[in-house]
């Protein structure tokens, strides 16, 4: 550990400390000025990009919006036919009365939470 | 020292001044990856961090990493860390933070570790327990592994490199990881890369596959409805696993073992507290390390090689192949069992856990909107995880 | 670091690693193979224990399930007379009026609460 | 290297047939504490992660731990730490997973001071604070510790020995691990496993031990309402007791200044963030690290001795006799009180928070209903805590 | 050993008789800022762990830190941290906890690299994106870093502690601790206390010197509307401060890159679970061990000397100066805007995030009630941030 | 590792072990009843200080309770009087028309949004 001397400071010390000081400021001016300018850049170009996709978006408005929304319907109808299909299906083998099956309504509710489990899963193993 | 000599020094040590073409390269890699992970969501939990410590480390100068990957080392010292860190310091100066990441978390294999102790945390074993004989097909998704790594000793890698660039095909990062550090160091970050990069891509390499390889009958084929599984069993499960492939497979028992220590906090029910700690603050921090310590690893010296390009069109052959084997062996079961078993689902024994079981349940419905074989799917998904982990005790017992 | 040259492979390599890889499929098919031997055991050992099990708990209806009740019940009483008690003790020491002294209703409520948050506490230190 | 050879070598490595008798009787005993720990539920957060990590270090050649838990090392680097696990590194191959938690995170106290700092943060003094007189049967209880210790030293333990088994009786896993750790780390599997097992096992062992030392008429005997305690009071007590304590009985500061620190952090209210985090993120994280690195003690060649059977005979001893001391001392404080000490609140004297309060209330609600003696109950509880700390530190001091 | 030997023994390993006046006022120290962070609220997620420990610390023998802070080591181990804490097991004895917290978490800069991280994963700098002209006043408050450098070497102070001292008018504690580490150590305890006292007297510090030198029509000027930052730039300005404050100040890479990378994971939107643990579970947790490893440092020796005295007294210049140097550029932004910026904001130059833009807001609405220019002082006030991280940089590449 | 000699103990260790009983006993009292002595005079004082404070509240509340909930107020009212300005002020600038700038309703509802997100913010960055 150094003991603390209150002497007079050196002066090659101190004009050390004035070149850190002025290469300091100037560097740590310059650092911003720079981000700032590239952040002006970034920001002028988004606007316009952004300006850009507006107008596009108008004009695919036109297009085709119709498409995202069928698509969703889509499998929305697909979840819902393949569920009554399932139930449907859950209930042939009832000449097979094994006891400890469960009910084919129990087994439909059952089969839907689960898939909804599984979509909703989300990669949890995958993502690692 | 005077006010010009401090400019200059200054400037001697601008990182602008020092970049090299490799730098620039390898910033612009890590920006694809870090703009993968935002705009496509391709793995974002690790290729998000994977990408920017990228850009990081390959800023001159920056001293976030000062240590060489695969270091020469006095081979009294090479299997020991804490020797090997002093060796380092004194060789190269002292660590950055992504040297104590990569060094004490990464190389010391605690972070694919505490990864697959999560995993288990965050599994449910349920459909594989619920119909055992799935369990096949996670094991036969694993020929894809053997033959990217036959493709890759052909290429002209040498055993221990063509080992980790095959299980790339297994689709499970920390396995992965785990092999590679201990194989081939120097691969690790085209390895890891390549591996989190497929697993995402999984939706576009597999369908291809599976349908050249199926008739749309076969995709047809609805599976009987699997039985519940107790609480009972989902508890004997790791325990069982745990011992069965420990006492097979010793050099398994790490991955594995952690595995199922977590699937037990999970499914005991009486560690709640733990469990929770092992699938999100232990997890998520562990995450954290594991992308920044894999994107320090991506260096010029060692990503920039014709290797890393072929190592990542080998990841597509082994995803491929290991999709392949999986639906191959899925219709010799689909014959065995009378047609009882959908041959896709062999597909989901390329783990990527519920990435595949998902594209088998979407061709399904496809081909028939009523078709639910998600959770058949799910029990050859799971199984993969394992199957791999095994895959990589055999390469460890054989090669390291 | 290795370099990389890009020459014909060497056969032994090649050999070895077709050695590696009949083993690791071997391997690979038997330990799982193994495994779902012994879930497939463990499922069916459960599915008889669930059946005793059944017969059991219907056997055991007959006899024993008002036991349980009542000693809940027990409990709920036990703790209802006991907090009735202190309420009354609590308003016994009435003629030392010192005057910080609660009034015996916030008493008995904080009682409660005391009492149900170390019923709550579960081992709070003493699980580790 | 030819098929043939390369299956040999893999059956030669199979942990099957390297299972030694020693491991099998391990691995039984780690499934007994999995089943106690989900089946009764006994200290699963304890005994579960402790008993499937035996479980997991008895696999032969797993590699999760290779080095010898109590090596003979040069006496240059007994007490270094980097330079003990390098000398194990040469000595004994890579550190597993399990060595590096053990050498890295047990031995070095971390994760007992770290529990202990969790725990402060857990606990509210303000019974003890109310009726501070009670503090002195959380005294009274420590005698079961001497007991148990002298008893052990009888039977031919040694010193550090005996002083290690006898804390058990303490009640305090934390304290145990930290004592036995520094004073005798080859039982160390076998004193965590008793005080933890005992601890649960507490509404047992107690209420006989309590009946035969006390009338129906002491245990009817009802206690004056507790004063409220201000916050004020409840911020300067863990600043006091860490420098009352920290000034007396220096080596027993670290375990008594973590655990003030912590109960500073909760009563100070000004850092709910950190508060919140000792109590649960930290805890559970600590709380995995603590039950896989005291699992993975539990090797044959420690735990399988005569030894291990008497330490948990001994165990019973501390607890009953520490129960006895307590009620004892309630007792004689019953007496110069006048009759307004029940005397069973001393049997909570006895840490195991609060298990052993829980206990007391029970007889005294068995013998009269309306007789609520909990709260003062918590009094001895906590301050059980501090006295086997204390303890510890006269152990240390004595011994260390 | 007999009874009496015993005795004497633990009376002479008595912490109160070992007890020096050093202690004494040092524990007096760390209780009053305890106490300044309990009943003021003062930084208490510092300044109460801080506090707490440095009364721990100084119990004499309590072990809880038993190496020296700055050690004078051969200077072949110097930069090589495993081996310095083999030689100081030899020197010393083993470590307390506190001494692998110091040595392992705070000199290897872990812990304030990933403070840095949890502060970027917090930060919104859609105030300075939105007004990027705003950032040159987070340049012109490092003035006064430079101011109290300047005095301090006046005052006999060498250069490396004059550095350390001069960042503590930054007003960010990580920067502080960070730079501190690196260049003079003997006086970290000192230069993070100041630092993040001062950051708490910033509603007192800066209001007289901002008025001083503004008038109140001045303090009236209101500022156009910040225009709204879209998710794309972001996301854009972590990864373009990186790269270019990277590849300009290359010593300043370490904390900017890690503050930018958390700052991506929080806008990147895609890895919410990553940047909550970032935010939240590993913040917290790191936080508890820079508390506990900076109060370690509050030793007597290092402490109670002259220097501490007249840092204490710098860091009111360094504050006072940096918010001057702030006003006095936002004077001249004024004049050249035509008046459209109001100089006050730029005393928000001083991070002490938001706190002293807060304190510009206090001041505007004092004068007029309609004046919100909170938004625009928050400009200046992250940019403060990073001027302090990059002014770090430089004292690190002139002197580290 | 040591071997387990169930021989005859040393007498020597015993006594030791019982020295250190004594030791140990002797301190563990005298710690715990120290720290009881402590928490006493503690509360002691604490109790008088309430008693005091009480007194004084009592005093000071003829005085001064305006004082505080008047400074609240004015605060109140300085945010909703600046609310109310900064929504003039916002509707000013009508006269140029540029496309993206948000309507002033918007704006000032997103202004107090922010204000208090800055207000709420409470220290984030400062407070490490
Ligand atoms: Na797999
Ligand atoms: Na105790
Ligand atoms: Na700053």
């Amino acid at each position: 550990m150094e003991t603390f001397h209150c002497e007079v400071p050196k002066m090659s010390q101190l004009l050390e400390g004035l070149y850190i000081t002025i290469l300091g400021i100037v560097v740590v001016f310059s650092v911003l000025a720079i981000l700032a300018i590239v952040m002006d850049l970034i920001g002028r170009t988004e606007r316009k990009l952004v300006e850009k996709e507006k107008k596009k978006e108008v004009e695919d408005k036109k297009v085709e919006p119709v498409k995202v929304e069928k698509k969703l319907d889509e499998k929305k109808i697909a979840i819902i036919t393949a569920a009554i299909l399932a139930y449907l299906r859950g209930k042939q083998p009832k000449e097979v009365p094994i006891k400890r099956k469960p009910s084919p309504n129990w087994w439909l509710s059952g089969l839907i939470t689960q898939m909804e489990e599984v979509e909703n899963f989300n990669y949890e193993i995958g993502k690692w | 020292m005077g006010l010009e000599q401090a400019v200059v020094d200054f400037f001697n040590h601008m990182g602008l001044l020092n970049l090299t073409v490799g730098n620039v390269v390898m910033i612009i890699v890590g920006l694809t990856l870090v703009y993968l992970a935002i705009r496509y969501e391709m793995e974002p939990l690790l290729l998000l961090p994977i990408g920017i410590s990228a850009v990081l480390v390959n800023l001159p100068l920056s001293h976030m990493a000062n240590w060489p990957l695969a270091p020469q080392l006095p081979p009294e010292i090479q299997e020991n860390i804490f020797a090997t860190i002093s060796y380092l310091s004194q060789q190269y100066g002292p660590p950055g933070l992504f040297d104590l990441i990569y060094y004490l978390l990464i190389k010391t294999e605690v972070v694919p570790l505490l990864i697959f102790f999560g995993l288990g945390a965050m599994t449910d074993f349920g459909p594989m327990i619920a119909d055992p004989k799935t369990a096949l097909l996670g094991a036969a998704a694993q020929i894809g592994v053997f033959v990217a790594m036959l493709v890759a000793l052909a290429l002209g890698f040498n055993l221990k490199e063509a080992a980790s660039i095959g299980i790339i095909g297994g689709a499970d990062g920390p396995t992965t990881i785990y092999l590679t550090t201990k194989l081939a160091p120097h691969i690790l970050s085209a390895t890891a890369v390549a591996a989190y990069s497929y697993m995402s891509l999984v939706p576009l390499i597999q369908p291809p596959v599976i349908k050249a390889l199926t008739t749309p009958e076969e995709r047809r084929i609805r599976m009987e409805q699997l039985r519940p599984v107790s609480k009972r069993e989902k508890i004997l499960f790791p325990i069982a696993s745990m011992i069965v492939i420990g006492l097979l497979v010793p050099s398994a028992a790490p991955l594995i073992g952690m595995l199922m220590i977590g699937n037990l906090f999970r499914e005991s029910g009486v560690v709640q507290r733990l469990s929770k700690a092992a699938q999100e603050e232990l997890m998520n921090i562990v995450t954290i390390f594991l992308g920044l310590g894999i994107g320090s690893t991506m260096r010029a010296e060692s990503f920039l090689t014709p290797k890393t390009l072929m190592i990542l069109a080998l990841g597509v052959v082994a995803f491929a192949s290991a999709t392949a084997g999986g639906v191959l062996f899925g219709k010799i079961m689909m014959k065995i069992s009378g047609g009882k078993i959908n041959p896709m689902i062999g597909a989901a024994g390329v783990s990527a856990v519920p990435m595949s079981a998902r594209v088998v349940q979407r061709l399904a419905s496809e081909e028939d909107p009523g078709n639910f074989i998600l959770m058949h799917a799910m029990g050859p998904n799971v199984a993969g995880v394992i199957g791999t982990a095994v895959v990589a005790g055999v390469f460890l017992s054989a090669l390291g």
